[in-house]
């Protein structure tokens, strides 16, 4: 029932989309969320990013999520796709959606996800930045303190 | 044996992925006693609170046991979606 | 920036989710909610619906909806479409898809629009209902009073 | 003249889906009255608080105002999406 997946290569939202929806009779809400690279963060212009992973934990981590998620709300189907290595600004990073009869839980199913996700599955990005000078740089990106505060919101 | 593994900038910061040890047994923070005096310059790095640990792929603190064959990750706050 | 539409046609919601992302590098969040037509509802199989809506209001309704979401979060593109007519099970009914630069706000936003809309934009399901006999009969959906509920938490 | 549209199971039970109502001023509720005056039938689906109205293509209350030129829509709850 749930498609989990880490890989190299680019997102195709369409696709994820249609593999939730298709032939998918009972469940009359999907919520999706993509995350994408930007062009700017933390001050700096970036120009692309590479993301690291834990490759033997990180699949375990997602699916954990994704099982407490269904512990908490009635879903259909859920799809989580988070992509690792090097990509261009604009570009997928991850993609989850999830259905359910109920708009509600489809909704916070989603969001749950995401805000877990986001703070314990091993990822770690670093964006490479371009100095007012031209000069390009790679930088780690810094937690947020924000993330770690959404959680407060499910426990 | 215990497989013990770096990631991210923690990884840049020690120069190091991946070590192996020997004859160990104890807690996560006594790990982390032990590869800080084998190598006195990591101390600054992995001495943090804000690293994070995984045992055998799970996310685990400070008291957590380490016994032969487990696998050991030592990482800064992730940062993907 | 907001694409807002009502048509008889199916949706196509690889379409709307190409537009929020193309050349989009400012927003690296894109939170979307896709409503479809369920097989079953309140205890009875659903053979299909017809959408009646209020030609002169529901643009102007959708409309405003989008304009207080845009007052309460910093949005990017904001993408509402709804379908009116007859539509059969499985098919897609509403598609709303925000994207901003920060992930809260468009999760926010998109369930925000989606509770108004479901409490306020004059659209009114009619659904075809089959009997455990055979025969089958229309009736009008009840409004939920979870959807109003729903409201009090952007009061 | 005022415009007054019914839609979906309201106009269905009245049987109607719109008229017009010549040198009518007054708010929505007496609107309402006179519509049940004249059409007695009418007033166990009209006059009921689950009743919706819309003033000019804006939801409005008993106490709105309804002037020549207006457009008056009365409804069941909403339930699309």
């Amino acid at each position: 029932m749930d498609r989990i997946d880490v890989h190299e290569t680019p997102l195709d939202v369409a696709a994820e989309y249609a593999a939730l929806q298709k032939a998918n009779t009972a469940d009359g809400a999907c919520a999706m969320f993509v995350g994408s690279v930007r062009d700017f963060n933390a001050g700096s212009a970036v120009g692309g990013l590479a993301l690291e992973h834990y490759p033997g934990m990180t699949e375990k981590s997602l699916r954990a999520i994704v099982a407490d998620a269904r512990g908490r709300w009635p879903l259909g189907r859920v799809n989580l796709v988070h992509r690792v290595g090097p990509m261009q600004v604009n570009e997928e990073i991850v993609f989850v959606g999830v259905t359910s009869p109920h708009r509600q839980a489809a909704f916070a199913a989603c969001q749950y996800i995401m805000d877990r996700l986001k703070t314990e599955a091993p990822f770690w990005k670093c964006e490479t930045v371009r100095r007012a000078c031209g000069a390009e740089e790679e930088r780690w990106v810094e937690a947020r303190a924000s993330d770690q505060a959404e959680l407060e919101k499910w426990a | 044996m215990i497989k013990v593994l770096f990631f991210a900038r923690l990884r840049q910061q020690l120069g190091m992925g991946e070590l192996r040890l020997e004859d160990f047994s104890g807690t996560v923070r006594s790990l982390c006693a032990v590869l800080c005096e084998r190598y006195p310059q990591w101390r600054e790095h992995l001495d943090d609170d804000a690293i994070r640990v995984a045992v055998n792929q799970e996310l685990a603190d400070s008291d957590a046991s380490v016994a032969a064959g487990d696998e050991v990750a030592f990482f800064p706050p992730v940062t993907g979606g």
